[in-house]
């Protein structure tokens, strides 16, 4: 029966069932990840970022919260300019980080 | 010179008013309402940023008071200014002549049943900060068995109008982040999230150790106040925040939730400090007669404060306040 | 779960209750929805427990589905709450009892607006004036009936006919609690428990014999929002929220629902239809669901009304599992037979939740 | 003196050789084979080409033999490669000749079928079955020597580098090592069995030559044979396609391990890091290690000094793109969002004179503000009309996206700029970034339109006028950034404005030797430590005769520098800023 409306999908992030196995892996190379303060420098300056909504420190947060494929989707955007990279205050590697994503 | 000061309050602050008032050659006593000196530091296990045992602390800083005259198990009941300064009558009766008055009074712990969203005491595996303190010095304690996943929230009872307290308890962020790491060494398998609402942590030190809980430990911060715990089939409790920084509301199960209480005023010196004169800051803490020149002072004359009394503070804040109160005592004895 | 934490908050959160004299007003959709609860209500109160409750007929709506709809202002839902207050002290009453969640809501959210800003109470003692030369007194009492029926509860339990127990297996009935929002979210002292660990209805199932079943997702809402379910297009979250619900309390196996709000019971009960139709999933047993009932009904049931007096035939789902394990006794052919005998029409067979 | 002609201790030596020569011969049927069709016509086509054939000449003599380059670095290295390559080809040569002129031996019949067959090894022990005239005897007898103090050379060098200015030598395993020390006996045991004609010697001799011949093409010495093809290769004009077939293959094994880029690259600032150095890198290709090559590759700063000092001329570079290339990403890149992107003046319809200069500052650029506010004062103080191209953010050149191999992928930031250049109207294309100048310069097709790096852009201005400047005794050092200095020898327009402004000192490596900051976008893997020490050492290098100021030509050298420097760092665009006259 249709009733013109339906069940619409929880907006929750329901961390006990986030599959962290690309962060994980992620982690292990690039063991500067966790120092993230999530400044938001990385995505001030993303030239992508000047004309899509391309943010590394999103992208980040996406891997944690079960949100792969959007992650990958955003991905996308980048050029690997390697802007990010200069301005991290944290000193992570933000441009190997990216590639290393795409794998 | 003899000249008796009174102290109320045996702990940090307290003992160590006690300990330069004496080397400059006064005579300090000290009233304790519990049976121990020592305060809330006495009960705790490690002290933040560097894991330093705090009975290491505590044990040099009796030390220093043992030939400081001390009542235990006493309260102050009344006191009296008179030409002399001043008069206190202990519960034991005594009475005190004193020429000056140092409220060393600390603070008490947020109860956490207030935030009843949290459900501490209904709840089993919601526990507080202090408690879990304590389960790092004693190995005991029936809520921690094996936990997979582990819970911190931040700024319970803090930074919060709904229990009255507007304040940062100043020492939550960095006391969390310490019990997040010390309970990867104990669970080095468990995951271990904070939700905290800004990181404070500022001091030597304690970058490092943010940097520890990151690198080390994989301590996971999410920025979100948690809004409501419940307790699922099996016990566990599953919990509510929103990631701020995701922009989504997030849900999980965690074994065991640490709620980080404040600090609150401890009240039960109100009748005296009410009897003195000393009235309360807007945070309902003590009224210092200035935040910087006259920390120590209060509006009267004689009556002096150090310690987590006026404010949240960390041991080492409160070290060198009891210190500075000394060299304010010790100048206003020599200037009668 | 440590029961005396609870119970020291339910001690923290008690409210007066007087003992008699009511001025009784009844909720707009109840009557519409579950038209036997308001009347088994008086019918306890006044004949089972002798007490004096009246009614107005002038009373109407107290606009709060309209204000909280935003399609009228504040002051103007103020005003007609005032002529309520009119009409009880006009009739010399002083204790207000409403049936309505949706009404204690606005008759606490006005008294403590008033109480806060007693020159908005003067403006609108003065719109009452000018649209109905009344003028009203504030009651002495506010309460919900279901406040009434938690005070009475444990002589309501000394009548009690058919507890709520597994008569088969002696086993007590679980029993989810929903309360309606504006029972007490807003304003926690108002409400018997507080907002966080609510009284009222777990203190109804204590007392007759339930198990209170506390699942995770207990706190939400039921999903009516208002604006949820008036627009159509909305009607997804409305369900979405009572879906959850259903999937945080299913493991528990609760029995019964017990509910204090006129939306709450409807939602919790269609909406399990809607999700069967949607998902194929049912929450009860055997393909039933799980009943949804006020506690008026609940009350009468465990009084010993006849199931069908009581209205419970126009639940979505189906009753008759649920009197069948408390043992009550029912004629299934006169379920759809009217009190007049006459034949109410039966509904139409939903192709999965089974409603019979 | 013997009277046969054969004898049982040349079966090894024969064995090796046969082996040695199938191996070779299968290897050179398989690159060739391995190289595209049209790479292959044009290897083929060049062979006979006499431009190309008379420099495959010229090389072949002066690089395999002669070590031209080697000497060029330091004579003492070069020596010691020569007169081992050198003598050992001299006797071989002279043996051969003596085969036509020698006097047989008594009761020796070298004709027909024998004489043929013996050419294989009767020169490599001519002394055992033949006479010598004296005066071969003296030059068998002085190249065998040169070939030992070679050996000698090579012997001290083992234990102390230096003494051939050498800092760190590549560290071998046990197979190169076991062959070197093979290399090395060989010729002491000629030695010792012409003398002596002692059995044992000419037997150990025979089979040292066999172990040799048998390692080689399993050790570093296979670049013996390869470079020859390697070189004709190179003159054929081919490229790298991929990192283990074809043109690289040829390439990687006329690696010869020689070890002169470990000390030429910047990242041999502690042994640690000189692990990814280019020796290594083709030692870890030749040998498969493909997890460590592909670490190598994208650890290398793409500064090309290595390609610069290598005395093979090995394009290390080139095989690390194409490493970089093959490896397969599971996502990628989708920059449709490029389409609708135009500049201010486009949408504003502001185009206008075709003399206009088109400034791009570039990424790089953006975080530098002061270089760009620099350019801008240039362009208005020499009266020039500019137009900002990405003045509110811009497109990125491509050049990075290149660098990790995705070249497809950085076609579709290539073709948008080079719209937005084109629509601009503009005749002359400014870039304050040699990254982007780099790509601009290689991979952009603009056709009538002039690229200029800033560094020659504000030197023609100063030449013809446009912008005057005071000479003051401020002591400069200039510091080539390698994609304008090794890439496109952008060496003197740089130097002569610093000259216009100040006293420019000499920095300790300078030019095409000039010491990659260690900021380059080339790598990927290195962290920020790893790049501190290296633009650390880069410093040091630059402040050899104490400069007042360093001064780049590129925004993320200058950024990259800024860190570490002891001086104030600038770019040569703030020079006119402090300078105008």
């Amino acid at each position: 029966m249709d009733f013109g409306f339906c069940l619409s999908p929880s907006s929750h992030v329901k961390m006990d069932s986030v599959d962290l196995t690309t962060f994980n892996h992620l982690k292990e190379t690039n063991p500067d990840i966790n120092t993230c303060i999530a400044c938001g420098s990385c995505t001030a300056t993303c030239t992508a970022g000047n004309f899509t909504e391309m943010s590394f420190r999103r992208i980040l947060l996406m891997l944690q919260r079960g949100k792969e494929e959007e992650a990958k989707k955003m991905i996308q955007r980048c050029m690997l300019c390697g802007k990010c990279t200069l301005v991290c205050p944290r000193g992570i590697n933000i441009r190997k980080i990216l590639l290393d994503i795409t794998r | 010179m003899k000249e008796n000061i009174l102290i109320i309050g045996g702990g940090a602050a307290g003992m160590e008013a006690a300990t330069q008032l004496q080397k400059m050659g006064l005579t300090p006593i000290i009233v304790e309402k519990s049976e121990h000196l020592g305060g809330h530091i006495a009960q705790w296990d490690r002290l933040f940023p560097a894991f330093h045992p705090a009975k290491d602390v505590v044990d040099q800083m009796l030390n220093q008071v043992k030939d400081v005259k001390t009542y235990l198990n006493t309260e102050v009941t009344d006191i009296q200014r008179n030409s002399d300064g001043f008069k206190a009558i202990l519960s034991n009766n005594e009475t005190i002549d004193a020429k000056a008055v140092i409220l060393a009074t600390g603070f008490d712990i947020f109860k956490a049943e207030r935030k009843q969203e949290y459900g501490y005491g209904i709840y089993n595996n919601v526990m507080t900060s202090v408690e879990l303190e304590n389960f790092f010095r004693t190995g005991n304690d029936a809520r921690i068995n094996n936990p997979k996943k582990i819970g911190f929230v931040h700024c319970v009872g803090a930074r919060d109008v709904k229990v009255c307290n507007t304040y940062c308890s100043k020492v939550c962020c960095t006391t969390a982040l310490k019990q997040a790491c010390e309970i990867k060494e104990v669970f080095p398998d468990a995951e271990v999230y904070t939700f905290y609402m800004d990181l404070r942590m500022f001091g030597p030190g304690y970058e490092d150790l943010y940097l520890k809980t990151q690198k080390d430990f994989d301590v996971k911060c999410v920025r979100g106040r948690v809004c409501e715990v419940s307790e699922d089939m099996d016990g566990k409790l599953v919990i509510k925040a929103e990631d701020t920084l995701f922009g989504k509301p997030l849900k999980m199960t965690l074994d065991v939730l640490v709620l980080m209480c404040s600090m609150e005023k401890n009240k039960s010196i109100d009748v005296i400090q009410q009897k003195l004169g000393v009235a309360n800051n807007s945070d309902g803490f003590m009224q210092n007669k200035d935040m910087y020149l006259g920390m120590n002072g209060t509006a009267q004359d004689g009556v002096f404060v150090a310690g987590a009394c006026t404010a949240p503070k960390s041991l080492p804040d409160t070290i060198g306040e009891a210190r500075s109160v000394a060299t304010q005592v010790f100048n206003y004895i020599n200037s009668k | 779960m440590i029961i005396e934490g609870k119970q020291k908050i339910w001690a923290d959160y008690q409210k007066d209750i007087p003992d008699d004299h009511y001025f009784y007003v009844r909720s707009c959709i109840r009557q519409a929805f579950w038209p036997g609860s308001e009347v088994t209500f008086l019918d306890i109160t006044r004949n089972k427990l002798g007490k004096d409750f009246y009614e107005n007929p002038y009373h109407t709506t107290c606009g709060g589905i309209a204000y909280h709809s935003d399609t009228i202002p504040q002051e103007t839902a103020m005003t007609i709450i005032a002529r309520q207050f009119a009409l009880m002290k006009e009739s010399g009453y002083e204790n207000y009892v409403c049936s309505c969640i949706t009404s204690f809501g606005c008759y606490t959210e006005t008294l403590e607006t008033w109480h806060e800003y007693p020159e908005l109470e003067a403006k609108i003692r003065q719109y009452l004036w000018d649209s109905c030369k009344k003028e009203f007194a504030k009651p002495k009492y506010l309460a919900h009936a279901s406040d009434i029926i938690y005070k009475f509860r444990f002589e309501i339990a000394k009548q009690m006919k058919f507890p709520l127990v597994n008569a088969k297996t002696g086993k007590p009935l679980k029993v989810v609690e929903h309360i309606g929002c504006h029972y007490s979210k807003m304003f926690p002292s108002k409400g018997f428990g507080g907002a966080e660990y609510p009284h009222v209805l777990v203190g109804m199932i204590e007392a007759w014999g339930g198990e209170v079943v506390d699942y995770p997702e207990r706190r939400q809402c039921c999903g009516f929002g208002f604006r949820q379910y008036f627009v159509q297009a909305n009607r997804g979250y409305s369900e979405s929220n009572t879906h959850k619900k259903f999937e945080s309390m299913e493991p528990y196996e609760p029995d019964l629902i017990i509910t204090n709000c006129p939306g709450c019971p409807y939602f919790l009960d269609r909406w399990q239809y809607v999700i069967a139709e949607q998902t194929g999933k049912t929450y009860g047993k055997n393909g039933y669901g799980i009943p949804a009932l006020t506690y008026e009904e609940v009350a009468g049931l465990v009084m010993g009304y006849d199931p069908w007096d009581l209205g419970l035939q126009m639940h979505q789902v189906a009753i008759e599992p649920l009197l069948e394990k408390m043992g009550i006794p029912y004629d299934p052919k006169q379920k759809y037979q009217g009190l007049n005998g006459k034949d109410l029409g039966q509904p139409m067979c939903p192709s999965c939740i089974k409603s019979v | 003196m013997n009277s046969q002609i054969f004898h049982p201790f040349v079966l090894p030596f024969v064995l090796g050789m046969a082996f040695v020569l199938t191996y070779c011969l299968v290897g050179l049927i398989r690159v060739i084979l391995q190289l595209p069709k049209d790479d292959r016509k044009q290897f083929l086509r060049s062979l006979v080409t006499p431009k190309t054939a008379w420099a495959n000449i010229r090389d072949l003599f002066g690089d395999c033999l002669f070590h031209v380059k080697i000497w060029k670095r330091n004579p003492l290295l070069g020596y010691m490669h020569s007169a081992i390559a050198f003598g050992w080809f001299m006797i071989i040569v002279i043996g051969h000749i003596m085969l036509f002129t020698l006097k047989p031996l008594e009761g020796v019949e070298v004709e027909g079928f024998a004489r043929t067959f013996t050419n294989f090894y009767y020169p490599i022990f001519f002394k055992y079955f033949a006479e010598e005239t004296p005066v071969f005897a003296f030059l068998m007898d002085f190249f065998l020597l040169m070939i030992i103090s070679g050996i000698l050379i090579a012997v001290v060098k083992k234990i102390h580098s230096k003494i051939v200015g050498v800092k760190r030598v590549t560290k071998f395993g046990f197979a190169d090592n076991m062959i070197r020390f093979a290399l090395w006996t060989i010729f002491p045991f000629r030695l010792i069995a012409e003398k002596t004609n002692i059995m044992a010697f000419w037997w150990l001799y025979s089979i040292d030559l066999l172990i040799f011949m048998f390692m080689l093409p399993f050790t570093r010495y296979m670049h013996i044979p390869t470079e020859a093809l390697f070189i004709l290769m190179r003159h054929a004009g081919l490229n790298a396609r991929e990192p283990r077939k074809g043109y690289a293959l040829a390439q990687l094994y006329s690696c010869p391990s020689c070890g002169l880029c470990i000390d030429a690259c910047p990242m041999s600032v502690n042994d640690k890091m000189s692990g990814n150095t280019s020796a290594y890198f083709m030692k870890k290709l030749r040998n498969k290690d493909s997890d460590e090559a592909k670490r190598i590759a994208e650890t290398c700063l793409m500064c090309g000094k290595c390609v610069m000092v290598c005395p093979v001329s090995i394009e290390s570079c080139d095989i690390k793109f194409s490493q970089r290339a093959a490896v397969p990403y599971e996502i990628h890149s989708d920059h449709s969002y490029l389409d609708v992107i135009s500049t201010e003046a486009q949408r504003s319809g502001e185009i206008s004179s075709k003399d206009k200069v088109l400034y791009f500052a570039g990424c790089m650029t953006q975080l530098t503000p002061k270089i760009m506010r620099a350019m801008k004062q240039i362009m208005e103080t020499a009266g020039e009309e500019y137009e900002f191209l990405d003045k509110d953010g811009g497109i990125c050149c491509g050049r990075p996206m290149l660098l990790s191999g995705k070249t497809a992928e950085a076609q579709a930031m290539i073709a948008k700029n080079t719209e937005l250049i084109k629509k601009s109207g503009a005749k002359k294309l400014v870039l304050s970034c040699p990254i982007c100048y780099k790509v601009f310069k290689e991979e952009y097709h603009l056709e009538g339109i002039e690229i200029q790096h800033h560094t020659q852009y504000i030197n023609e201005l100063i030449k013809n006028g446009k912008l005057k400047v005071n000479k003051t005794d401020v002591n400069y050092v200039y510091h080539d950034p390698c994609e304008l200095g090794r890439a496109f020898g952008v060496y003197d327009e740089p130097r002569e404005v610093i000259e216009n402004v100040g006293n420019l000192l000499k920095a300790k490596s300078e030019k095409e030797l000039s010491i990659c900051c260690g900021g380059s976008l080339g790598s990927f893997n290195l962290t920020q430590k790893e790049r501190d020490e290296i633009t650390s050492n880069s410093v040091a290098d630059l402040m050899f005769n104490n400069p007042d100021e360093i001064v780049t030509a590129c925004p993320l050298c200058l950024k990259t520098f800024a860190r570490k420097s002891p001086v104030p760092v600038k770019d040569i665009a703030e020079l006119f800023v402090v300078h105008q006259a």
